[in-house]
């Protein structure tokens, strides 16, 4: 066991995979020299060279684009975008052409391209540096969308979003990247160099967990929110409300069964996340626990998320963003029931 | 026609005038010195059988069998003369217009039919074939060209000398220069030396519009402004089409980097069977290039020197109208695919959603069978 | 009352907004000469000159992005984006600046573009020319979603989109473009003279409609699949379930309120799209269903949707796309609560 | 420095020497020749505050006032020069870092500072200063200045010999060289002859990438590809930059269509405050470029000709002084936006939505304050 920030749980996750597979790059803008402008990469283009962490031009189709074309060849190139709201460029390319290339080409071509994304807010950011954008990509059929909360996850699920065949948004709660946890290393090597690797690894990365468990309330998470869950339910408990807390990890595919297993119990869900709740991941859960789980429901599933309106100025994000008492007074709706 | 502009006919490289005499040029003359008058039958037969299969598709749409074609007519040159200039250790990205590009490449002509029967989008084997699927998305391709180029640099097989180098090139039409995408190509192959060819096909028209509603100059121009080098062909001159390609492969598969070739051509068919182009062009422009039809030019020529017998054009001709009788057997016996694959080949690795959906589908599907069982 | 096709209709209501207000323009690809490559544009390059009706190059991104432009100079650009796959190259603009300009510049911009996109399946068409984007848009906040289903809302929604000053979205159900409807072509002519019409427009675009009433069930549809419910409707009304229908019209907002109002007394929704059903329409309308009438409803909200995959071939479209059976299966597993 | 390719200082119109000697030039030296002394006392006036004011929101950001800030030092003379050339017919786009121009356009400058401190996202209002709004997706606003530019034409502002002729001066990087959008906007601006200049600083850094990551040629030679006459300026050079503005905007005013300025420049400082640029250059190569400091260098030449008294120099440091003073009052006088304003202006019309996500917000703080009165 290792203690690292999430970032430099990523680091070390993405050291591993080059040092694993020489097939794996490194493509983006200032990963290089700079390391990224979450430093992110630091190191790796000093050890890998400039071949495998490439600094591309400033766009981000290119930056996609190119790199579907390189996984074509067999390679594995590991994209990192800038920021949120700078992967609109490349929507197009990973709309139309890495999503579906799989199926375009009859299961004849895989696109292990991964492409990761500082996403979410809270970090005092100007205009487009905060957005969490992960159901503009989970309605498209043919990307994965996950998204690690602690260094330990940071460190597995982006060397099993690389080991996967398939495309992987990777989207990274920039606002955590310095909170340190332990990280055991050892696991996920074991994991990929097993048998079956590729396929172990997508299926892991692709379910979600119990991060805590209670009885009362099923509260949902993942990425950013999740730290605020977990006060959120230490509050709840303090008050005598038992929350279970479900880290999703993954947004596409959505692990509806475990959260249905525990709402099942509990009777009660509630979802945070600081996409925009209009249209946002919490509806589709929402809708799902609903169609499965209805007559087990004591209240209606609620949703705690942001506001149909663009990510404002940062003096006022921490209103526009979840909070501890947004996410406990959603809490206490469904406990009245 | 305009003496200026992105239709005007200056500084084309020409082999084969429109009335057929054959032609040098002084840089480029050479790259077509090992056509022979039996290479240059060949492209011929190509060219005229590439032709007879476009349009036997072009009735199959009509007939019902077909939802949509596309056809290449009057783009035979541009596209038989650069395919014969590849080699297998190439790989080209064609856009979906480039039926002559993949019978040089080997592909099975009717099996591109599937793609417009409905019955999938892609419908060949790109690697088999050198040869990447058909993409819809105007110029999208560009930019995965040039990312396979790129990685054909880093495999080691460019500029070595050896018959292993190779290059990539990426077919795209004149309206597909106005893409973000096809720019950032140019950004990306020249600032890596990328070992592509950028091959414009400008047929004059994109739909309905007028290449002049892309651009104020030759697209030939747009290769500079990136660095990259790049010349305008007669794209109605196989030979000479064969010639600049020839060079422009040279030049990426030696590791110099990317080259972009304009092919000046003129789609003389509609844009798809869904058009009508009537409503925007005159006969007259349909006539001027009727009278430069690239295959009765390569014809004219080869009659003149004596090296196309009646024998030949009458072997190509029945070739042709077997390849029609195949082409419409194959496609109506092409059945309906099983509706669960649908759900195939969404993702490489099982995805919780589609299994839930497709197992759901699934028992949808038999509760027919079952009610049709009680029925 | 005139009888007209759909897209004789849109056509009839471009000419109308381009008589009442010279700074409507229309751009687009092959709209001009051809009229559109379904005609919609047909007559008005010839009526108002390649000036108000601009044949643009072949670039998504620069046809929305020039638009924005003019907007800002106080033009109505009305663009046509030529398939539904298609709209892709341009979402970076449409979603990070013609939705956000109006929130950036508090409100001292507004950008009353219009982005016309024939879309939705069932033409047996080839790969991106089927396809319902619309949740990927209704999720941004600062654009309208909408979609008409009849003649006459074409006729009077495109007019009205044209007039509001927020940016529109309208999304024409392409395989419904020959049907013929009668059309009344006076009404939205007052209501465009009228005082406040910018919102009286505005806001009649963004509500929807009960299309037939009934008592056991709310069926909900849009644009593409609003025959579809009216068919489903009367196949179970013969079969003795009095069915609802509401046809939203628009889906950003969403008029949860009509949709409210009738499920509080069926206690039982269904919605059904072309869209894919997960992270789709239906979700936001599942859980504000779910949120706001949980304790009328008698049986979960069902979607009837798309499926998690890429668009079919057109042999396979119609499996892929809602049927009728499944619309009515989906009616008989609510009615079994 | 490199002898060719983007960094290449080869073909640069140049009116001052880095030492500060006057210079003429063949066809653009006569573009300055309205710059009398005045007239350069004032740049130069002008690049002081700025400066100044520059340095001030650095510290700003330092101890915690702003979030970012992003220094535009060592662009003075491309942005001073550019907009000076202006005038209010003009409309200017800028990225970001275009607070000289802001300053030309009668922007005041602490406005600028409410969208670092996060207040809000645009600061001033657009059509009071010919000033669009910065706009941070890189590229994407070179395409709503050719549609500006588009709009003017239609209004018929352009050619017309009048005062009211104007064109559209759009600023942006060279990393935005590479963006697709900027690429379709010399498409767009091409084909339809739009007033605009494209005007790009060239200050050899996309953050920690140098132009030779974008580009394998000189920015300037982009245009050409599009049809569109470009040159290329010494970006340190206030008077060559006003020369080749003048004459842009002069060429786009009287209707000739676009302009394409390669303004070759360098970022003296870090990319924003929270850039590291020891991680990526030199310092040998920060002190070639502090030795051509644009500021200097006019300084030195005014100097040299008695036209800068030390009383200017003294009133210059003065008003630096007073602006420093109210940037630091203004921005910590400002209060914190009202909560509720986050709903405010996210559509013109109202949305169901909105509405009532405000009113649940509403609600729910009221919810506080009345747990409040009753504790
Ligand atoms: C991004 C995108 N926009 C629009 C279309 C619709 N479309 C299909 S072909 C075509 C014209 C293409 O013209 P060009 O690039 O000259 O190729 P050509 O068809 O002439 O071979 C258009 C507009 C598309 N396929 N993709
Ligand atoms: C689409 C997009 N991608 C990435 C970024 C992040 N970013 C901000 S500034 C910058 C570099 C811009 O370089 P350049 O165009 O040369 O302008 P400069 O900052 O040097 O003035 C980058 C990559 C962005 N703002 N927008
Ligand atoms: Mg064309
Ligand atoms: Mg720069």
């Amino acid at each position: 066991m290792t203690t690292m920030t999430m970032a430099g749980a990523i680091n070390r996750g993405l050291r591993a995979a080059m040092e694993r597979d020489p097939k794996v790059l490194l493509m983006g803008e200032d990963i290089g020299q700079l390391g990224g402008v979450f430093r992110v990469t630091d190191g790796l283009w000093k050890d890998f060279g400039g071949d495998r962490v490439m600094d591309t031009p400033l766009a981000e189709s290119g930056i996609v684009g190119t790199a579907i074309g390189m996984a074509m060849r067999g390679y594995r190139p590991v994209v990192e975008i800038q920021f949120d709201g700078f992967i609109f460029p490349a929507y197009n390319q990973i709309t139309t052409q890495l999503a579906k290339m799989h199926y375009r080409s009859q299961g004849m071509i895989t696109l292990p391209v991964v492409i990761r994304v500082p996403f979410a807010g809270g970090i005092g950011a100007v205009e487009h540096h905060s957005e969490s954008p992960e159901a503009l990509f989970a309605h498209t059929a043919g990307l994965r969308v996950v998204s690690p909360a602690t260094p330990q996850d940071a460190f597995d699920m982006i060397q099993q979003a690389i080991a996967s065949p398939d495309p992987v948004l990777f989207l990274e709660p920039k606002a955590r990247y310095w909170d340190k946890g332990e990280v055991d290393e050892s696991r996920v090597a074991a994991q990929l160099e097993g048998e079956h690797a590729a396929s172990a690894a997508t299926a892991e990365m692709s379910r979600g967990r119990v991060a805590r468990e209670g009885s009362d309330v099923t509260l949902v998470a993942y990425g950013p929110t999740m730290r605020l869950a977990l006060q959120a339910a230490e509050v709840a408990g303090a008050d005598g409300t038992s929350v279970e807390v479900i880290d999703l990890r993954s947004v596409s595919p959505l692990d509806s069964d475990t959260v249905l297993r525990s709402a099942k119990r509990t009777g009660r869900v509630v979802i945070v996340h600081e996409a925009p709740t209009a249209f946002g991941p919490g509806a589709e859960l929402s809708a799902r626990v609903t169609e499965q789980a209805f007559f087990h429901l004591h209240a209606p599933v609620l949703r705690v998320g942001g506001f149909h309106a663009p990510y404002p100025g940062s003096k006022l994000e921490h209103d526009y963003l979840p909070s501890l008492d947004r996410v406990l007074d959603a809490v206490d709706r469904v406990m009245t029931h | 026609m305009s003496t200026h502009g992105p239709l005007s006919e200056e500084g084309l490289v020409r082999l084969l005038s429109h009335t057929g005499e054959r032609l040098d040029h002084p840089d480029f003359g050479r790259y077509a010195s090992e056509l022979d008058a039996a290479r240059l039958r060949r492209m011929w037969h190509d060219m005229t059988v590439v032709r007879a299969f476009d349009q036997e598709a072009t009735s199959l749409q009509r007939q019902g069998e077909l939802g949509l074609w596309v056809q290449a007519v009057g783009q035979e040159a541009a596209q038989i003369g650069s395919g014969h200039a590849l080699r297998s250790s190439d790989f080209v990205f064609p856009s979906y217009r480039e039926h002559g590009v993949a019978h040089t490449r080997g592909v099975d002509l009717p099996e591109i039919l599937r793609i417009f029967r409905g019955l999938q989008h892609g419908a060949w084997d790109p690697a088999a074939h050198g040869f990447h699927l058909y993409t819809l998305v105007i110029g999208a391709h560009a930019l995965h060209a040039t990312g396979y180029a790129m990685a054909m640099a880093r495999d080691g097989l460019v500029g070595t000398g050896q018959e292993t180098d190779g290059a990539v090139v990426c077919y795209f039409g004149d309206g597909a220069t106005s893409q973000g995408d096809v720019n950032e190509a140019l950004t990306f192959a020249a600032v890596n030396d990328a070992p592509i060819v950028f091959f414009v096909q400008n047929n004059q028209f994109a739909i309905s519009e007028s290449t002049t509603r892309q651009s104020r100059v030759p697209l030939a121009q747009r290769g500079a402004g990136f660095g990259v080098p790049s010349v305008r062909v007669d794209g109605n001159d196989v030979i000479a089409s064969y010639a600049v390609t020839q060079w422009a492969l040279q030049h990426a598969r030696s590791g110099a980097g990317p080259v972009l070739i304009e092919a000046f051509t003129y789609r003389m068919g509609a844009h798809t069977t869904s058009d009508d182009p009537t409503r925007y062009r005159s006969h007259a422009d349909e006539a001027y290039w009727a009278e430069r039809d690239p295959i009765a030019r390569l014809e004219t020529y080869l009659r003149g020197i004596g090296e196309l017998s009646d024998e030949a054009v009458e072997a190509a001709r029945a070739e042709a109208k077997e390849l029609g009788r195949r082409t419409r057997e194959t496609v109506k016996a092409w059945g309906r695919p099983e509706t669960a694959t649908m759900f195939d080949h969404v993702y490489a690795e099982p995805h919780a959603t589609v299994a839930a959906e497709r197992a759901w589908f699934s028992r949808y599907e038999r509760s027919f069978a079952d009610q049709g069982a009680h029925a």
